[in-house]
């Protein structure tokens, strides 16, 4: 078999078990078990193309239909995109695997597994696929699945969410297909590679500025990126736990590596501008994260606002421009999907148990006395998240300041500083909330709840990650060689 | 005759298309919600005749399919807003 | 000298470290534990002894382990004797802790986890004195803040331990983050994070413009972790942790982390002005802060943590000097201080475990009660009082001597002598306090007088054996070996060697005399104590750092309020502030092009064309209706207008010509109004003229917004429309291929339809799922979500007539047969139509999309007309769910089968002649009819589920009933709904 | 049995729709015609319209005339509407009247509706299932009389067609 | 021609806007339709040539772009799916929030 | 024959444009809604069928489609008017004066 079929599967398979789930929509065990199956099998293949592009130092790349790029939709697994996809795959695995063990009703429904898989599919395509339109559909998958498995959440505010995040993500997409639309009148194409060539040729052609804020704020929408941010909290928060864990993990990622894209491919004459406005965007995303994480009330949202500021962290690296900063924003990427996605697990885990299934702190208090495993598992996720070592979000703390040292960035390293300290606090809040405190009045938790395997698993990767780093630093310092090159990625698609 | 002919098809092209302001017109500015249907439906009559005069002028039965799909369509969402009006329910 | 042995006295203490998890879980007693577990780090200790033999000044041992190679990181060791002398504290005092603790806590059995947290700081101190580079001792740095946070907060019941637990992470871990960048930076000019690499650039360091912030931010991590003022109150406050954590941490090793790192760094970055005024400075006011409110205390821990305060402003102060002696003083007070105050820390444990309390005013003449353990306290105490023959005297002589030397600039040698005398009286007075008045004197609060016993003998004898030492090394002439060993640490930190002799009697000297009117003093305050303390109460109590503390925590909450209340919930505000915030990025990146704009107004053709008209009218009429929606009041008015607007656009798109996107605009133009409309149904008629109300109510600066806010996105359009349509024609890179090839290639005419299912076809096979995840995520959301939430309607004011074929009308009436005939044909009709579509699709308008939609549309005619289960009875065929899937597997076997039969997954295939079989000219049996069906079946499953759902939402549903009854067993009960 | 004529009776209609609307007579494209009329059938188990098979000619003449009397009704209605539109003064004379069809099958009421409807001035506002339709008209003093003549003829073509 | 274009086509985006930021959740609705439409009229817009006749293989004279075309298709059916499930939406809200007014969809906040 | 197509093309043109405005004029001139159905349900589908006739004369290859159309068409239009007839009828929108109303004693009392 042709190694090019490598990026298809991780598309195909979620797919294809999306397809098989709803046909035993009534069968819920073997829906499940297709499922599970699916989606490590995607994750195997998503392995094994990263494992491929690495061995044969080339993108793997593929015509669908065999139509000749730009013509047809290309299909590219580089550096970057093999290691989003894994990185996502590693994660919506743990989510499946841990919505077999959740105690939540809306699991249970017959459309669940397959609308999460679908949730796969699209965010596995966004990212793999080489053609802007084709984004536009993979992200839209995302968007509509996403929406429906949140307003179907056992939280009655779900639907809320759903509402919201889908009207701002028809913002999103309104500014995607404007940007396509300009984009394709421009330079007559829209796959990437080509539109990379054509605007490096004449960057400066009436609609390329327009075109590239549109796709731009695309992105940070997608990223929730302050301002554009307001539906993350929500929405993150409404879902349901495992699904909380993918979205608020690897979904917004798409933003990040749209960035990426954007910077290291597509606009490479405007990519400085682009920078300064990631770094500004990127340190009031840190602040103002952090400030929302520590403002509000709620376990789960806390996290969605972590994300908010890690987030802007990653826009910071990618900001700085450097091939340290950017790969100090892949390895935070990759660690903080591990992490956010154990946390909110941890946190839903343990509103599963609380007396009322809520992720509120005043519900929470107490609550983990039943589980101090969970505790310590939450314990190493909450400095894992602050950046303290042995954890792997020290790496990515680390490989940070010294690349932000490097771009001599001093003042957003200042304020990173300060969020790192913000992470501490509500983090260890959050803790001594939920492990310390005595419960109040006489609130019982429950036996059981959702099972906590996967969390402990991820939270165990972290600790790996953390002490074992080399791989995955070395591992991001190829995909900056690569960026660094955009020659390579167009040379693949178009060829010649 | 082909001039003739020509300058016939454009003209009801521009009547037809004009008559659609009247349409319009109707749906905003109707007496009651049956008047505003009736613009509605009168609109898909309007366009259906336009849509035959485009395939006239292009010479092209494609945009006969179009039409058909119209037609149906029309009826059927007509019909249904008009059980809606009198029932306050589809079905 | 590389010696791998490095690592063994860290692997020995992770090791013990991770037992008690392991093997000891509520099995074993604390004691017996406790006992077990002090052998690792005795044999660390010994380890240490042993591999602090093999060092020589100047030749440390080290041992490297490649861990980040990418970064140039190691992890490694280093032992020099400045690393041996810490090492050597943290393992022994490290024993005895361990042992205490089992004692202290042998009642106790899930002590365990004190022992095991205990065990991990050991690791994390150890690993911090004995790191070979600044990252690694960063990681261990960071390792005994976070170990720290457990053991204080480790009666965490008790909210005091929690606060307390949570300032010192919050201080100590701000502070390592300042470190951190610090360390960074440090490498970055040094070239290398190892020792050997930063101690020889010292001079790039200081000469660096960067130097102040540097040392700034080493210094304040340094100076938090060991509680120098104006930080120090996070250690106080530490005392919540139990009694063998403090004696642990807070004086022999937790804080003294700070120390060593200056001591540590000072050949690289000391020397300098600011280096000399900066610790200084902090020094000498921490250790006068110290000395003084650790006067007042009452709580004999509190006072021991202040002494320790004073203490460690003193080894600060002594870093911030260039001079011998200073280093000289510098390793004699820690080791000093180790020695007694590890020991002071155990006997305040075991009076606090003993009598029940550590409040100095209910305590008085123990020595009756616990002569061993008061006979401990009286020599730990005469120590740190400085007084001959104790070691700690001999830290006060060294201190005076440098606090004396003619070396040090006017002001401040002018000061420090007397600051050092003050504080010196002050840990007189401080002893006399812990000794005299817990053990000889009378307790103060004669109405709850302590009482208690001598501990058992392993409890006494652990804080005997530092008390014995510092009595011990005072005593004997002049012990060699350790003078050596300190003169070697001493080195180590000042850069070059220093010479340290441990003889108490140097003769008669200006220190000594100074020494004499510290202690005369002291005594004299502490005969005034009972005076002298009460006011003191009141004197000064300004120094509330406390406050300054929770005033910025505040800050952080209120700026967190603010922020969370930007969060406000109105979605209208939420797309506002995007859409004004995009405006704002186009400006700020100037995208907008203007100067292209300049350029092509005048280029404008000026003649249009005959379609050219009839195009832009049907624009204006597709505008003017939507514009209408704006004005008209009622919803359904509304829907109307939008319908016709839709269909102008369609009639627009049609004279593009483009008849397959027309067709398909119209055909969703109905679905949209029909299913608006419908949904018009779910909502009740006062609600919906509530918001229309308010729709209309809007004030004027909302409206202002909104229209400013309209009107600039329009712009942002007109812009984009106005240049694409100025610069025609451009070139496109693939549509002529696609003109070129859709016949040859595909067999389409329709060019359109060529590329949907097969030059794009991957586009459009997800574009089918996205259509079939909304359709199935509408019937989850309101066929189970809603279901289960119990979502109660308002009862419907026209309830359904019981008859299976619902009236048309309000009386009652059947639909009339008219329909019905229509209904009947229609049906037949539209599936014959996307028959043809999906068939002859390539080479007409139409494609599987259409012939879906016309055949959902025809079934919701059918709804309509004869009733929703009449059709669901006649239609059995239409399951939903089913189709969905059925059509996607389509889909997806279909782009397999092209993968098999053609070049690759969802390529062309012609499968009809490829099997010669006779069709229907025109009719391709090819991969792109398979994806038409597939994409038709898809549609009508979803579009189906979509009108089902909002024309019929309670429709009783066994499946769906029976599903939820079977969750709501499975799942654990709620016992309400969530409140907040 | 009832069933399976109707179902015949759609397969072949929608077979001719099909031809009609493919354009293609090929003897291929007749068996594909039948395959979806057939295939449409079973979908959509019809059981109300049910030809005449055994007078067939004569039922396909009846349709053919009942067509073409569509077809000048449709004309004639057209015109007299126009006519009425035209004139300044509006002669009409609304009203709604009560016309009993005398069918008793829904079919045969549905059929006489959509042809009252075509007639000139008449509009079918309600119905029944027993032939009684309340029909709008814009000359509603004299219509009565010309609807029972149309009707009458009609229904005799109709009964021709049907059983 | 061109002008007059571009502004229609800007009103109708900004009709869709001003719609969407209305309180009433049936207008935002409108708003959607109205938004997808302006959109669709832009896309068409960037085709590279004014066609002549429609986009099929065999006609005489210049066709019109099809890619944009099938770009439409593929927004349309999108854009119907997500539009249909807005209104699923809108009837749970209706049912638990007891309102029709965006303003007052406001459980999650802070 | 083409130039016979033409003729019936052009002469159905211009009459069923003719109609068509009949209808439009019809629905802006006569009194209610009911008297309008009758402008629009029968005048203008005339004139749309008339179009259409026009248009299978000029359109090659239409013939089939254009007959299947006229015949929807026919089919439907009818039972349009009817329908909003009967919605106009229930809803109580009253007739422009006081002619008969058969119907109105027929309809079961609402309740
Ligand atoms: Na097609
Ligand atoms: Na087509």
């Amino acid at each position: 078999m042709n190694s090019s079929w490598l990026v298809t599967l991780p598309i195909l398979l979620p797919m294809l078990g999306a397809v098989l789930g709803l046909l035993f929509r009534k069968l819920r065990r073997l829906q499940i078990v297709v499922t599970a199956l699916v989606i490590l099998s995607a994750l195997a293949t998503s392995l094994a193309l990263l494992m491929t592009v690495s061995l044969t130092n080339r993108p793997v790349v593929f015509q669908v239909g065999g139509w000749p790029a730009p013509a047809g939709i290309t299909l590219i697994g580089d550096y970057l995109s093999a290691f989003m996809v894994l990185m996502s795959q590693i994660v919506l695995a743990a989510g499946i695997l841990y919505a077999t063990g959740c105690q939540d009703k809306c699991v249970r429904f017959p459309g669940f597994y397959p609308l999460l898989l679908m949730l796969a599919t699209g965010l596995t395509g966004a990212l793999l696929t080489g053609d802007l339109f084709n984004m536009f559909v993979f992200a839209e998958l995302m968007v509509i699945s996403g929406a429906v498995l949140t307003a179907i959440s056992d939280d009655r505010f779900g639907v809320e969410a759903a509402y919201k995040y889908f009207y701002i993500s028809l913002l999103a997409s309104m500014l995607l297909l404007l940007s396509c639309g300009a984009l394709y009148a421009t330079y007559g194409t829209l796959n990437m590679a080509d539109l990379s060539r054509q605007i490096s040729a004449k960057p400066d052609l009436p609609l390329t500025g327009l075109a590239m804020v549109l796709l731009l704020v695309f992105f940070m929408i997608k990223s929730a990126v302050v301002p554009f941010h307001f539906w993350q909290p929500d929405f993150h928060t409404a879902a349901t736990t495992p699904l909380s864990a993918l979205l608020s993990s690897v979904v917004v990622k798409l933003g990040v590596y749209g960035f990426i894209r954007m910077t290291s491919l597509l606009f490479l004459d405007q990519a400085p501008e682009i920078r300064q406005a990631l770094v500004v965007m990127g340190c009031i995303g840190v602040i103002l994260g952090g400030f929302g994480a520590i403002g509000t009330h709620n376990a789960k949202r806390m996290l969605a606002y972590s994300t908010l500021a890690q987030i802007g962290f990653i826009l910071t690296g990618i900001g700085w421009g450097t091939p340290l900063s950017l790969a100090a924003a892949l390895i935070f990427t990759f660690n903080h999907s591990l992490i956010k996605s154990a946390m909110l697990m941890l946190a839903g885990g343990m509103a599963s148990r609380a007396a009322v299934k809520s992720a509120a702190f005043q519900v929470l208090v107490g609550v983990g006395k039943a589980s101090p495993a969970a505790g310590v598992l939450f314990f190493l996720g909450g400095i894992s998240l602050a950046g303290i070592p042995p954890t792997n979000g020290f790496i990515s703390k680390f490989v940070f300041f010294t690349s932000g040292l490097e771009a001599q960035a001093y003042f957003s390293m200042a304020l990173i500083g300060v969020a790192s300290l913000l992470t501490l606090v509500y983090t260890m809040r959050g803790f001594m909330k939920i492990w310390w405190e005595e419960p109040a009045g006489s609130a019982k938790t429950k036996t059981g709840g959702d099972r906590l395997i996967i969390p402990a698993l991820l939270i165990t990767l972290c600790l790996i990650l953390g002490v074992w780093a080399e791989p995955l630093v070395n591992l991001s310092q190829h995909i900056v060689s690569w960026l660094d090159n955009p020659a390579f990625y167009i040379q693949a698609v178009l060829g010649g | 005759m082909l001039n003739l002919l020509n300058f016939v098809i454009w003209a009801v092209l521009i009547i037809h298309v004009g008559m659609l302001l009247v349409c319009v017109w109707r749906v905003w500015r109707g007496e009651n919600i049956i008047d505003r249907l009736i613009g509605l439906d009168i609109t898909s009559t309007l366009v259906l005749i336009i849509l035959i005069l485009i395939a006239i002028i292009e010479g092209n039965s494609i945009y006969f399919d179009v039409a058909i799909g119209l037609t149906a369509l029309s009826a059927i969402s007509t019909i249904a807003m008009a059980k809606y009006i009198a029932d306050q329910r589809m079905f | 000298m590389l010696s791998p042995w490095l690592v063994l006295p860290l692997l020995t203490i992770g090791l013990a470290a991770v037992l008690p998890v392991l093997f000891f879980r509520r099995k074993s007693s604390t004691l017996r534990m406790a006992w077990l577990m002090s052998v690792f780090p005795a044999t660390a200790f010994g380890l240490l002894l042993w591999l602090s033999s093999q060092v020589s000044p100047g030749k440390p041992v080290t041992i490297q382990l490649e861990w980040l190679p990418s970064l140039n990181l190691s992890l490694s060791l280093y032992l020099d004797n400045l690393s041996a002398l810490f090492a050597l504290m943290v393992t022994g005092i490290g024993t005895l802790v361990v042992i205490y603790t089992g004692y202290y806590f042998r009642k106790d059995t899930s002590a365990w986890q004190f022992l095991a947290y205990l065990l991990l700081f050991m690791t994390s101190m150890l690993g911090l004195v004995m790191a070979g580079d600044i990252i690694t001792l960063f990681i261990f740095w960071e390792g005994t803040s976070i170990t720290s946070f457990l053991l204080i907060g480790y009666k965490y019941k008790t909210e005091d331990a929690r606060q307390s637990a949570f300032k010192a992470l919050f201080i100590t871990g701000g502070g390592g983050i300042a470190l951190l960048a610090g360390l960074i930076w440090i490498a970055s000019i040094a070239g290398g994070t190892d020792y050997a690499t930063i101690l020889a650039s010292g001079n790039a360091l200081r000469g660096s413009p960067y130097y102040p912030i540097i040392l700034g931010l080493v210094a304040l991590g340094a100076l938090t972790k060991s509680a120098q003022t104006p930080a120090h109150f996070w250690l106080p406050a530490a005392m919540a942790a139990p009694t063998p954590a403090s004696a642990f941490l807070h004086s022999a090793t937790m804080v003294k982390a700070g120390i060593y790192l200056l001591a540590r760094l000072n050949p690289s970055l000391g020397y300098t002005e600011l280096w000399f005024y900066l610790l200084t400075g902090v020094g000498i006011i921490t250790m006068l802060v110290g000395a003084y409110l650790g006067f007042k205390q009452n709580d004999l821990k509190a006072l021991l943590a202040y002494s320790t305060i004073c203490q460690l402003g003193v080894m600060v102060a002594m870093i911030g000097q260039d001079i011998e002696i200073a280093y000289k003083a510098l390793v004699i007070s820690v080791l000093a201080h180790s020695l007694y105050k590890s020991a002071l820390f155990m006997t305040a444990g075991i009076v606090d475990h003993e009598t029940g309390t550590r409040d100095l005013r209910r305590l008085g003449g123990l020595a009756r009660l616990m002569p061993k353990t008061s006979a401990v306290a009286l020599v730990a105490g005469l120590s740190m009082a400085g007084l001959p023959p104790l070691f700690g005297f001999l830290a006060k002589e060294t201190l005076l001597a440098t606090s004396l030397h003619p070396s040090l600039p006017p002001i401040i040698g002018a000061l420090f002598p007397w600051a050092a005398v003050a504080a010196g009286a002050l840990l007189l007075a401080q002893s006399g306090l812990f000794v005299y008045d817990v053990f000889f004197g009378k307790p103060s609060d004669l109405q709850h007088p302590a009482k208690g016993h001598e501990p058992p003998a392993g409890m006494w004898l652990m804080p005997a054996i530092p008390a014995v030492l510092s009595l011990a090394i005072g005593l004997l002439p002049e012990p060699e070996r350790l003078a050596s060993f300190l003169a070697g640490a001493a080195g180590d930190a000042f850069g070059s060697p220093v010479k340290v002799s441990l003889a108490l009697w140097t003769g008669l000297s200006a220190p000594l005399a100074l020494s004499i009117v510290a202690i005369f003093s002291g005594c004299i305050l502490f005969i005034f104590r009972h005076r002298l303390r009460p006011a003191m109460q009141t004197l000064l109590p300004a120094i509330q750092l406390n406050a300054v503390y929770n005033a910025v925590l505040q800050g952080i909450d209120r700026g967190a309020e603010l922020v969370t209340r930007l969060q406000r919930g109105q979605l209208r505000f939420y797309l506002a502030i995007m859409l004004t915030s995009l405006g704002i990025l186009i400006v700020l990146f100037q995208a907008i092009p203007l100067r292209y704009l300049n350029d092509l107004l005048p280029s404008t053709p000026v003649a249009p064309g005959r379609l050219d008209l009839l195009r832009i009218f049907t624009l204006g009429l597709a505008v003017l209706s939507s514009l209408i929606t704006v004005f008209l009041r009622r919803d359904l008015y509304a829907i109307l207008a939008l319908s016709i607007s839709g269909l102008a656009v369609a009639l627009w798109i049609a004279l593009e010509p483009a008849p397959d996107v027309a067709l398909v605009q119209i055909i969703v133009d109905m679905l949209a109004t029909v299913i608006l409309v419908l949904s018009l149904t779910r909502l009740p008629r006062p609600q919906r003229e509530k918001a229309r109300e308010l729709t209309f109510r809007q004030s004027r600066p909302g409206l202002l917004r909104d229209g400013l806010i309209a009107v600039g996105s329009g712009l942002l359009v007109a812009t984009l429309v106005y240049v694409s349509l100025s610069t025609r024609p451009h070139t496109s890179l693939v549509s002529p291929f696609y003109a070129a090839n859709a016949k040859p290639l595909t067999g389409a005419k329709d060019i359109v339809g060529a590329i949907l299912v097969d030059f794009r076809s991957f586009d459009t096979l997800f574009e089918i799922m996205v259509f079939a995840a909304a359709g199935l995520g509408i019937h989850m959301l309101l066929h189970y979500a809603a279901r289960k939430a119990g979502d109660q309607e308002e009862p419907d004011p026209r309830p359904l007539a019981p008859d299976e074929h619902p009236a048309l009308g309000v009386g009652g009436l059947p639909t009339s047969s008219l329909l019905h005939l229509l209904a009947y044909s229609l049906l037949p009709l539209a599936m014959l139509l996307a028959v043809i579509e999906m068939m002859y699709g390539h080479d007409q308008p139409g494609d599987g999309f259409t012939a879906g939609i016309v055949i959902s549309l025809a079934v919701g005619f059918w709804y309509v007309i004869f009733g929703y289960h009449f059709t669901k009875k006649q239609l059995p065929w239409l399951r939903s769910g089913y189709l969905i899937a059925v059509g996607i597997l389509i889909g997806l076997i279909n782009g397999l089968l092209s993968t098999l039969f053609g070049t690759g997954f969802l390529s062309p295939v012609d499968y009809g002649s490829m099997l010669n079989l006779p069709l229907p000219s025109g009719f391709n049996l090819s991969n792109s009819f398979l994806f038409e069906v597939a994409i038709c079946l898809t549609v009508l499953g979803s579009a189906t589920y979509i009108l089902d759902n909002l024309g019929r939402p309670k429709e009783a549903d066994p499946e769906s009933d029976a599903l939820l009854r079977t969750i709501e067993e499975e799942t654990i009960p709620q016992s309400g709904r969530r409140s907040a | 049995m009832q069933s399976r004529n109707s179902a015949i009776q759609m397969t072949l209609l929608i077979a001719v729709i099909y031809l009609a609307l493919t354009a293609n007579l090929e003897p291929s494209n007749l068996v594909a015609a039948f395959l979806i009329g057939i295939a449409i059938s079973l979908l959509i188990r019809p059981r109300q319209l049910t030809i005449a098979w055994q007078r067939l000619p004569l039922a396909f003449w009846s349709l053919l005339r009942y067509l073409g009397i569509l077809m000048l009704d449709l004309v004639k209605s057209g015109i007299q509407v126009g006519r009425i539109i035209l004139n300044p003064r509006l002669p009409i004379d609304p009203g709604i009247v009560m016309i009993d069809t005398g069918c008793q099958s829904e079919l045969g009421t549905a059929l006489s509706a959509h042809a009252l409807t075509l007639t000139p001035g008449e509009l079918v506002v309600e119905m029944d299932d027993q032939g009684l339709l309340f029909v709008h008209c814009l000359d509603a003093s004299n219509s009565a009389q010309y609807v029972a003549e149309a009707q009458e003829l009609r229904q005799e073509l109709l009964s021709k067609i049907f059983e | 021609m061109n002008l007059l274009s571009a502004l229609a086509i800007g009103t109708m985006f900004a009709v869709g806007i001003f719609q969407l930021l209305r309180r009433n959740v049936i207008r935002s609705a409108i708003g959607l339709i109205i938004l997808t439409n302006a959109i669709n009229l832009f896309l068409f817009t960037t085709g590279a040539y004014q066609g002549v006749v429609a986009a099929y293989d065999g006609l005489n004279g210049q066709i019109s772009d099809p890619l944009p075309q099938a770009l439409v298709l593929t927004a349309i059916v999108i854009s119907m799916g997500g539009f249909s499930f807005v209104l699923g939406m809108l009837y749970i809200i209706s049912v638990r929030y007891k309102t029709s007014d965006s303003d007052q969809i406001k459980g999650l906040s802070h | 024959m083409e130039m016979l197509l033409q003729i019936i093309g052009l002469i159905a043109l211009i009459a069923g444009t003719l109609f068509s405005i009949l209808g439009i004029l019809g629905m802006l001139r006569l009194p209610d809604v009911y008297t309008r159905l009758h402008a629009t349900g029968k005048v203008s589908v005339f004139g749309a069928v008339l179009l259409l006739v026009a248009g299978i004369s000029l359109t090659p290859l239409s013939l089939g489609k254009g007959l299947v159309l006229i015949a929807l068409l026919l089919l439907s239009a009818p039972a349009v008017s009817h329908a909003i007839a009967s919605a106009a009828y229930r809803t109580g929108i009253p007739m422009k004066s006081n002619y008969p109303d058969e119907l109105r004693k027929h309809l079961p009392k609402k309740k």
